[in-house]
């Protein structure tokens, strides 16, 4: 057996660190090693996006991350699973979301990956706001687009 | 015998933070009271909520509309989920 | 159009720069990176592995990977791969094989990502020998096995 | 007229260079040979490589044993591949 991975955030505010994820779950034992980055892109449904924001309950989205990465490590023969997602501002091209899957196999490795972003998806308590050159709009949400929102500074 | 209420914080996020203007509301409820009720009130405070798909969140868990509410506990307000 | 990205070697024998990789095919306009690793196990079939070693027809094999990557790049829509795989000795912990799939959504990073692993892993003209205490055998080719056979120094 | 041919090396990899004892080998095949001719002969000369489910390449693409071999043609023995 190999000793349990040194604990990571589950939520950080600066760049998600790969690497780190990485080496926090895979060992020799895993010949497979399976990640998924969700990247900001500049393009949302025709519209030019300047920056991300992302905020979290975040009590309630660190219980939910461990919950469903627990939920693929049991489900997935010897997968170990990272997952670290941003909050705050998220330029364009960057990382907001990083989940590392190391599996024996890579079945295994693609399926828990697969299965833990789309939980995330679909269950973690975080939101994401997308700022455009004149407003802003929680995704899901249209109706909260606030036109003449700037993104202010970088905190 | 009178009603005994409790006084909770609600936690607001994303979308509904912003139309709000508020980071968490107040409110009295009846003890006994529902997560049904409770939403009730609220939307007949704040009618926009009506429009939101919103689930609610009792002690950083999702809850469904019949659990009761008891003193203390931590409730919270989620818009649909964006993460990713 | 974002230009076509610079040419990394199909092939290589040092470590995989997973980053450059990276680099090389991701834009502002993926929102999803998918990237498979293949890595060196310890154990294999019951078996303790020190080292595998990688052997390939280089002229055919980097023919072959290119098009298993032009074949992703088509099949999934607005899919960008890297491939690089590892030849001489690969330790153990350490990448043979790295495929990044960037694509504007999830499902068709994961799918071209899944879709260009099988196929190197079917169709590359690529063998791996594993390297036991006691011999060394061509993975697929058991009568290959050649008790004594040790992993002479890198070179 | 004596029937022409053409000598050819074929490249050897893993097991197979492994049992043969060297990289390449250098046949004279007849002029117009099939793969599956050139499979037969090689065969006969070492009986070992009807064990092992190899493949033929033909200018660095994989060859049907209908292939007809032509001068100057690049030729590969290919056992199972184990990449990744």
């Amino acid at each position: 057996m190999t000793p349990a991975p040194p604990h990571l955030p589950w939520l950080t505010r600066g760049a998600i660190d790969l690497a780190r994820l990485t080496a926090a779950v895979a060992t020799v034992e895993h010949g497979a090693i399976c990640t998924f980055l969700g990247t900001a892109r500049r393009t949302s449904e025709g519209r030019e996006v300047n920056l991300l924001r992302y905020e979290a309950y975040p009590e309630m989205a660190e219980k939910e991350l461990a919950a469903i990465v627990a939920e693929a490590e049991q489900r997935f023969a010897g997968a170990r699973v990272a997952v670290q997602h941003r909050l705050g501002d998220c330029p364009l091209g960057e990382a907001s979301v990083a989940v590392v899957a190391a599996a024996p196999h890579r079945v295994a490795a693609f399926a828990a990956c697969r299965h833990v972003i789309d939980a995330i998806k679909e269950r973690a308590p975080i939101w994401k706001q997308e700022q455009f050159r004149d407003g802003a709009a929680w995704v899901g949400d249209p109706a909260s687009y606030e036109p003449g929102a700037r993104p202010p500074a970088a905190d | 015998m009178a009603a005994t209420t409790h006084s909770h914080r609600i936690l607001l996020f994303a979308g509904v933070a912003q139309r709000a203007g508020a980071r968490e509301w107040r409110v009295d409820v009846a003890a006994g009271s529902t997560v049904a009720e409770l939403r009730e009130e609220l939307a007949r405070r704040h009618p926009w909520l009506r429009e939101l798909p919103v689930a609610f969140a009792v002690n950083q868990a999702l809850a469904a509309p019949t659990t009761r509410l008891a003193a203390g506990d931590e409730l919270a307000l989620l818009p649909p989920v964006s993460g990713g």
